[in-house]
């Protein structure tokens, strides 16, 4: 399995460079790699059925326990077939579609991407590799759906698309991780060989909850559908395979994956069916307003999605049989639809249903496609479709009110294959914005024999049963489980509910030109919902963002001084006060001489002067008198390195004030003005003053360790021969310390050097060399 | 004796908080040059204070006799007062610089100024074209 | 080996040194400087090498034993951090070589480069506490003066807001340095992290504090974070991402040091204050990104916001969570810089910063597209890349000590981060050219290219083969919650058995 | 500032501060004084002659380009350092070498030579700030 999806994210790199050198072909060609992954699952189907899945794990992460882990069982296979086959249409349609397309080589390397992915979602025996694989699958749908880049509705769409999944993908890891926990492993195997731990668990309901967030997210499930029908900005080939066959579903994978280790419970199934139904209702209802004919078929996806997740959330038998072929049904009728109204949108010009009729006659290949997935759609029979919809019908007869909303749900996606397969090919032609013509055979395969498809396993549903359906459906429910599939299953109540939905649906399809207009008109233009919620929420935060951040972030420095110094104050006072932190501290203060008391007065009285005064004059030599003042009290204290050097800075200090002051007006230190800030400042600076009084206090009332300078005293002449222990320390002990020190100084001396020279050539300062050799520019 | 120091460096630092809250940035720099000569006096008032002899080691003898004070914060305060002098220094100039080119050394007109620089007349204008 | 773990300092001292006596030989400079920065790396390279087989190297300068002289430690911590240093200076040396001015270049550019790469390395291998404060100030004047480097306006404003905030900062490390010498005696930090506990535990917490502001000035948490969104985006863009990327990165490190070796007397207050720190800085930062319209400044307030996951991290205090921070930290470096390197081509190619004046690209130039694609999903954490397995660590270890409302804020600030990151890709990639704006013709020079070509593929390894990285990062979780290794490598055995015996277990 | 007092007097304070400065630097492993505290002395003896005779002045005198010092002091602090490990102990260890000249003895080591070192950075250092100032 790993090196199936090597080769496929390889071709996929190279695919770009392969789309170029193929030229015309290139669709054919590059089909060539889905084609084959099809066949490497079809070789896999035999063994799945016998019961066998494939196995794989390659070490990746040990120390996170994430592993290359791969299990391919009957629903792994569904969705493998799918992916791969599906996959081998789409690229030739692409060819088509897209060819002359400037953008075409980064299309297939973006598909391919995709695709690859995608299998690996559906084959990771591994949550968190499961979860790699599906963000990936959602960056892949972003540049897909944002392919028309240089519209902004494109690009708004895509972000949407990113953003709702993305966001749901977030709490799926969250869920992940929690299940990892909970269970202790990542291997999705394990996980649910014993759901007793999970359901059991007093986070199951947290797990749940987040987990079905990523699903219904990416499944576009109500309140999460609407970034779904945005999608639909992509071209057509991404729509019909990521939008409705493919990505779209993964979510649903993930609820099937998970619904034996996570299902069965009362949590379970309402939260799935609630969310299913809902989404359901929601999507028929936006249908009715719909006319472009990729946006009916996107709403329908929607329909569909949602019947399968309160399937899923049934979780019965007959339930999960239901799912499982109305998932392959819905893959194999909505993809060529889909490809259809690309075709009809590239040949004809227009998504517009109200303005086509009569295509039949300049497209009849196009329109057989259309027809048969059509009918399928619509659950008519003799279409695998049919099958499906009675499936689900029985499979929801213990549940009536789901029925009832199945049914007219039912209705309106025989609607929307009246307007998507039936009107713009019947009737009279009308002028269509381009001269219509049929679609090149590229165009043509992919939506032809898919709906083939569709017919021959609806004639014969016993072709896929052992090898497909019922694998698939085991995997789900946890267990083997045997059943049949048969076209025709009798005069049953769920033949009479088709009958009353088709009778219904008919009626729809007669009536909706006349109805839709009004409709339309009514309620177009109400935003109001999820999306309204969405767009809102989006606009509030990016408001909050911009006054929280002039807030944290002013303009003016001193705010921001001030802040520090107030958060230091009150961080350090706060935990000194709450902690005890200056309990050591005693008030022990033994005799001082008077000229002592005359030093420390003086240095307080500079210092009180360096504050007060506004002139220039007055406050450099303050600043000098508190410099030496503290020269003095390390001459008194046995300090005479010290006391010389702090003499000698301070002068130099004093003289370059001054010769930095004189460059200045006299008036620059009287500049202040603004608000008075003079008390908050000094409440501040007081206690900032004080507690460092404490703290000083604090720490010289403990005993001292003079171990270090009793090392020192005791080898300075011994082992380093010098009798000036401070030089010793300087220029031996710690003359790593000098070392920096001096440097400090170096650096200190180029940066006034490089601050004081003026430029030196025009042009020269604004981050761009602009040699003359270069010429650059 | 470090009681009353104690309470000298907590007025240093007072005074260099004070100003470093303020909106003229002179000011500001004359608070950090007021803050290091405080922290320089808080290390070595940590480092204990002695009146006895500086850390000298006689001539003649191999270590110090009698009572000598502690060589280690000395050792550091140099270390630091130096590292402070080139700060300071590059500070003030940075200032000038500021305010040669800007035509204000209040911290609440930088942003305004920046977009409506308002530079010392008779400086040439050293600004390159964008 | 001890040459080796001296190196990291003197190296590029040396270096700085010969460049200024070299002063005005321009193109002998360029080649000294880039040359030095390779052999920094390779140095580095067998450096980490040593450390992953014979354990905590140590050296005692002048061959003075700890704790009496200054010790350079290199355990895994300090040897990844020299490694990442090298990798960045490299890097960035590579790209100045052609974004760089020749008048910045005249003005000291190159020594002063080294001096930062000197006091960053200084910084991560000092086992002296005295003497990370030196190293702190040699790479601050350094990088004072890089970001000023030229003079304009802009650097002028932006700097002296840099350069007050960072003063402040030096004067309040200082100030907790001269307190706990005074309280315990000593500097060096192992001997430290054995004479802490002798000190009443209310003190030795409430000097933590002044570290805890002090180092979060530099590492630029809430609410202390101010002049980096100020400044980074004024200066060259060959220096903004050394600073985005490397040096707001040497206060996590001082973080995380101080945090596990330290300041451990009262953990529920000092890292429980830090989990709040954590998410507030996460979404504080975050929402200035999401509020801002300019490359550089929406790169420089994510810096904020991903320092919070990295603190957040060493909150969790166990060796999941900080191993995580690790990762994050190295991750972020690498994705962080790299961003800013591409937005230095962006700007060749369209002339501006501003989101508004660009656009374009993706069309024009799909290589530069697909490298920003790399770093900046990787920030956004999109899996397979390194941000992925970061945010993956963080939040697990978030679980294990169940801080549930912390992981929640960092899942939700990821998708804020995306949101910046979509919100640059859909304005200079995927929009069309505004109005009256070219790309300039020809592609951006192969050296502008070449170092963010291979940061990105730093990023993918991170991503795609993170086996090895995590084994670093579990070992570093390991070490630091764990300092008695760092210990008896430092002290010697007999040192800290004496102190074993006074019944303080290290 | 440049009054004739303050020139006529300059001079011969300068060589007797140099003078001090070096004085200041080779006694300090015993004495207070070392590198720092000679280079300050000297470093503001020249700083006192560009303030009196004016910075071009200062610079002619000197010869040597301030950055040179700063250059050649950080040279020689980090090769002492190196001399260390060239005589295959640590970095920045002291080795000494006791040359007998007469009946005085002459001690020369690496600390020495690294204060040496500290001296020219110091002295290169102030007199940039001085000058660059003074300049304008």
């Amino acid at each position: 399995m790993l090196s199936a999806l090597l080769v496929a994210f390889g071709v996929a790199l190279v695919a770009p460079w392969l789309t170029v050198r193929l030229g015309r072909s290139a669709g054919w060609a590059l089909a060539l790699l889905p084609a084959g992954l099809t066949a490497y699952f079809l070789s896999l189907g035999p063994g799945i059925a016998a019961g066998e899945p494939l196995v794989q794990r390659v070490s990746w992460v040990p120390q996170l326990g994430v592993e290359l882990a791969f299990r391919v069982d009957g629903l792994s296979l569904l969705f493998g077939l799918l992916i791969a086959g599906i996959g081998t249409f789409v690229a030739i349609y692409a060819g088509g579609y897209l060819a002359g397309d400037r953008q075409m080589p980064r299309f297939y390397l973006l598909l391919f991407a995709f695709m690859a992915a995608m299998l690996g979602v559906v084959t990771s025996d591994d949550l968190i590799l499961l979860f790699v694989f599906w963000e990936l699958t959602s960056i892949t749908s972003f540049f897909l759906i944002g392919y028309k880049h240089e519209s902004e509705e494109s690009r708004a769409n895509a972000l949407q698309g990113l953003f709702v999944t993305a966001g749901g993908g977030l709490a799926m890891l969250a869920g992940f991780v929690l299940l990892g926990s909970m269970a202790g492993t990542y291997r999705i195997s394990e996980l649910l060989a014993s759901p007793a731990l999970l359901v059991e668990h007093p986070a199951y309901p947290v797990a749940l909850a987040l987990v079905a967030l990523g699903a219904f997210t990416k499944s576009a499930q109500w309140p999460f559908h609407f970034w779904l029908p945005n999608a639909m900005a992509a071209p057509t080939p991404v729509s019909s395979y990521l939008h409705s066959a493919t990505m779209v579903k993964a979510g649903v994978y993930l609820l099937a994956r998970l619904a034996p280790g996570l299902g069965g419970t009362p949590e379970w199934f309402w939260l799935l069916t609630l969310v299913g139904g809902a989404t359901v209702l929601a999507a028929t209802g936006l249908t009715l307003l719909q006319r472009d004919s990729k946006r009916l078929l996107a709403y329908s996806t929607i329909v569909a999605l949602g019947t399968m997740v309160l399937l899923i959330g049934v979780g019965t038998d007959a339930a999960i049989k239901a799912m499982v072929v109305f998932l392959f049904a819905h893959a194999l009728y909505k993809a060529p639809l889909f490809m259809a109204a690309g075709s009809v949108d590239h040949e004809a010009g227009t998504r517009d249903v109200t303005r086509l009729a009569g295509l039949g006659r300049s497209m009849p290949w196009t329109w057989l496609a259309a027809g048969l997935a059509g009918i399928s759609a619509a659950g008519l029979p003799p279409m695998l479709g049919f099958i499906g919809k009675e499936l689900a019908y029985e499979g929801l007869l213990g549940a009536p009110w789901l029925l009832a909303v199945m049914i007219v749900a039912g209705a309106v996606l025989l609607l929307v294959s009246a307007m998507v397969a039936w009107a713009p090919f019947a009737g009279r032609s009308v002028r269509a914005p381009k001269a219509p013509h049929e679609a090149p055979l590229s165009m043509l395969v992919g939506p032809l024999a898919l709906a083939a498809l569709g017919l021959t396993f609806g004639l014969a549903p016993g072709l896929v049963q052992d090898g497909l359906m019922r694998p698939a459906a085991a995997a789900v429910l946890g267990a083997p489980y045997a059943f049949d599939l048969y076209l025709w299953h009798g005069l049953t109540l769920a033949l009479g509910l088709s009958l009353l939905t088709i009778s219904l649906g008919v009626v729809l399809a007669a009536t909706w030109r006349r109805w839709q207009p009004a409709l339309r008109s009514r309620l177009g233009g109400v935003r109001v919902g999820p999306v309204a919620v969405y767009e809102g929420g989006w606009r509030w935060l990016l408001r909050f963002a911009e006054v929280q951040t002039r807030i944290v972030q002013p303009d003016d420095l001193r705010q921001q001084l001030t802040t520090i110094v107030a958060f230091t104050v009150a961080l350090t006072g706060g935990v000194a006060l709450w902690r005890g932190g200056l309990e050591s501290m005693v008030w022990a203060p033994s005799g001082a001489y008077l000229h002592e008391f005359l030093y420390f007065s003086v240095i307080l009285l500079a210092t009180a002067t360096v504050v007060r005064s506004h002139s220039r004059l007055v406050v450099i030599t303050s600043l000098g008198v508190v410099g030496f003042g503290v020269a003095f009290v390390f001459v008194l204290f046995a300090a005479p390195d010290l006391a010389i050097t702090q003499f000698l800075v301070d002068t130099l200090v004093v003289i370059i004030a001054a010769l930095v002051l004189i460059r200045l007006p006299s008036s620059a230190l009287r500049a202040e003005g603004g608000r008075d800030t003079r008390w908050l400042s000094g409440a501040i600076a007081i206690a900032g003053g004080a507690l460092i009084t404490g703290l000083l206090l604090a720490v010289t009332s403990l005993p001292f360790d003079g171990s270090l300078t009793h090392f020192f005293e005791a080898n300075s002449y011994p082992a380093a021969r010098g009798r000036n222990i401070v030089n010793v320390i300087l220029v031996d002990f710690r003359a790593v310390d000098t070392l920096a020190e001096v440097v400090v100084l170096a650096v200190a001396a180029g940066g006034v050097g490089a601050l004081l020279r003026r430029r030196l050539r025009r042009g020269d300062a604004d981050g761009e060399r602009r040699a003359p050799e270069g010429g650059r520019r | 004796m470090e009681a009353y120091l104690a309470v000298v460096v907590g007025a240093v630092f007072a005074g260099g908080f004070y100003l470093v809250m303020r909106r003229n940035l002179l000011r500001f720099v004359f608070g950090l040059i007021l803050l290091s000569s405080g922290v320089n006096l808080l290390v070595f008032t940590a480092g204990r204070i002695s009146r006895g002899a500086p850390p000298i080691i006689p001539e003649g003898a191999s270590a110090p006799v009698g009572e000598v004070a502690n060589a280690l914060p000395q050792a550091l305060i140099l270390t630091a007062i130096v590292i402070g002098f080139g700060l300071t220094v590059f500070a003030m100039v940075l200032l000038l610089r500021l305010y040669e080119r800007l035509g204000t050394l209040r911290t609440d007109q930088l942003k305004a100024y920046l977009e409506a620089p308002q530079p010392v007349p008779g400086l040439p204008d050293e600004e390159a074209p964008a | 080996m001890n040459a080796l773990l001296v190196a990291p300092v003197v190296w590029p001292l040396a270096t700085a040194a010969l460049l200024v006596l070299l002063q005005g030989r321009l193109s002998i400079q360029r080649t000294l400087s880039t040359a030095s920065a390779a052999a920094q790396l390779a140095l580095a390279v067998i450096l980490l090498a040593r450390v992953a087989t014979e354990g905590i190297l140590v050296v005692q300068f002048g061959g003075w034993d700890a704790p009496f002289g200054i010790s350079f430690v290199a355990d895994h911590l300090a040897a990844v951090m020299v490694l990442v240093n090298g990798i960045m200076g490299t890097a960035v040396a590579v790209y100045a070589l052609r974004d760089l001015d020749a008048d910045r270049e005249r003005l000291g550019y190159h020594p002063m480069f080294h001096v930062l790469l000197a006091g960053v390395n200084g910084a991560f291998l000092t086992g002296d506490l005295f003497n990370l404060y030196v190293w702190f100030e040699l790479l601050l004047i350094a990088s004072f003066v890089l970001l000023t480097l030229g003079n304009r306006r802009e650097q002028l404003e932006g700097g002296i807001k840099y350069v007050a905030a960072n003063l402040v900062a030096s004067m309040l490390l200082l100030t907790g340095i001269g307190l706990l010498y005074g309280a315990t005696g000593t500097l060096n930090m192992a001997d430290l992290a054995l004479k802490l506990p002798l000190v009443p535990a209310g003190l030795a917490t409430t000097l933590a504090m002044l570290f805890l502001v002090a180092f979060g000035i530099k590492a630029a948490i809430f609410p202390l974070f101010f002049w980096l969104p100020a400044s980074y985006h004024t200066p060259p863009v060959a220096i903004s991402a050394l600073f985005g990327g490397m040096l707001t990165k040497v206060g996590v490190y001082a973080l995380l040091r101080g945090f596990t070796l330290l300041f451990v007397a009262d953990v529920a207050l000092t890292h429980g204050l830090l989990a709040w720190i954590a998410g507030i800085t996460m979404v504080v930062g975050v929402l200035g990104a999401a509020s801002q319209t300019e490359f550089r400044k929406i790169l420089s307030f994510h810096i904020v916001s991903q320092i919070g996951y990295m603190v957040m991290g060493l909150a969790f205090f166990t060796p999941l969570g900080i191993g995580g921070a690790v990762f994050y930290m190295v991750h972020n470096i690498f994705a962080k810089a790299n961003l800013f390197l591409i937005a230095g081509i962006a700007r060749w190619y369209g002339g501006s910063f501003e989101l508004k004046k660009l656009g374009g690209l993706y069309r024009h130039r799909p290589l530069l597209a697909v490298l920003f694609v790399i770093a900046a999903f990787s920030l956004a954490g999109f899996p397979p890349l390194s941000g992925f397995w970061a945010k993956l660590v963080v939040i697990r270890a978030g679980f294990e000590v169940q801080a549930w409302p912390l992981v929640a804020v960092a899942l939700f600030v990821g998708l804020l981060t995306l949101y910046s990151m979509t919100k640059i890709w859909l304005a200079a990639f995927w929009s069309p050219l505004p109005e009256g704006v070219t790309l300039r013709a020809g592609p951006a020079p192969a050296l502008l290219y070449a170092p963010v070509v291979a940061l990105a593929l730093l990023t993918l390894a991170m991503g795609f083969a993170s086996a090895p990285f995590f084994a670093l990062a579990e070992r570093i979780g390991a070490e630091l919650t764990d300092p008695t290794g760092y210990v008896l490598a430092v002290l010697g055995e007999a040192a800290a058995a004496a102190f074993v015996a006074q019944g303080v277990a290290p | 500032m440049k009054s004739l007092i303050l020139r006529t007097t300059t001079r011969p304070i300068i060589v007797v501060l140099l003078l001090i400065s070096v004085f200041l630097l080779l006694r300090g492993h015993d004495l207070p004084g070392g590198g720092f505290i000679g280079g300050l002395v000297a470093a503001a003896a020249a700083a006192l002659y560009a303030i009196a005779f004016g910075a071009d002045a200062a610079a002619r005198l000197l010869r040597v380009r301030p950055e040179l010092l700063v250059g050649w002091g950080m040279a020689t602090a980090v090769v002492a350092g190196l001399l260390g490990m060239v005589a295959g102990r640590e970095f920045l260890t002291g080795l000494w070498w006791v040359i007998a000249v007469g009946d005085q003895e002459i001690k020369l080591s690496t600390p020495l030579l690294f204060d040496v070192g500290v001296y020219l950075v110091v002295v290169g250092v102030v007199l940039r700030f001085v000058l660059s100032l003074e300049e304008r």
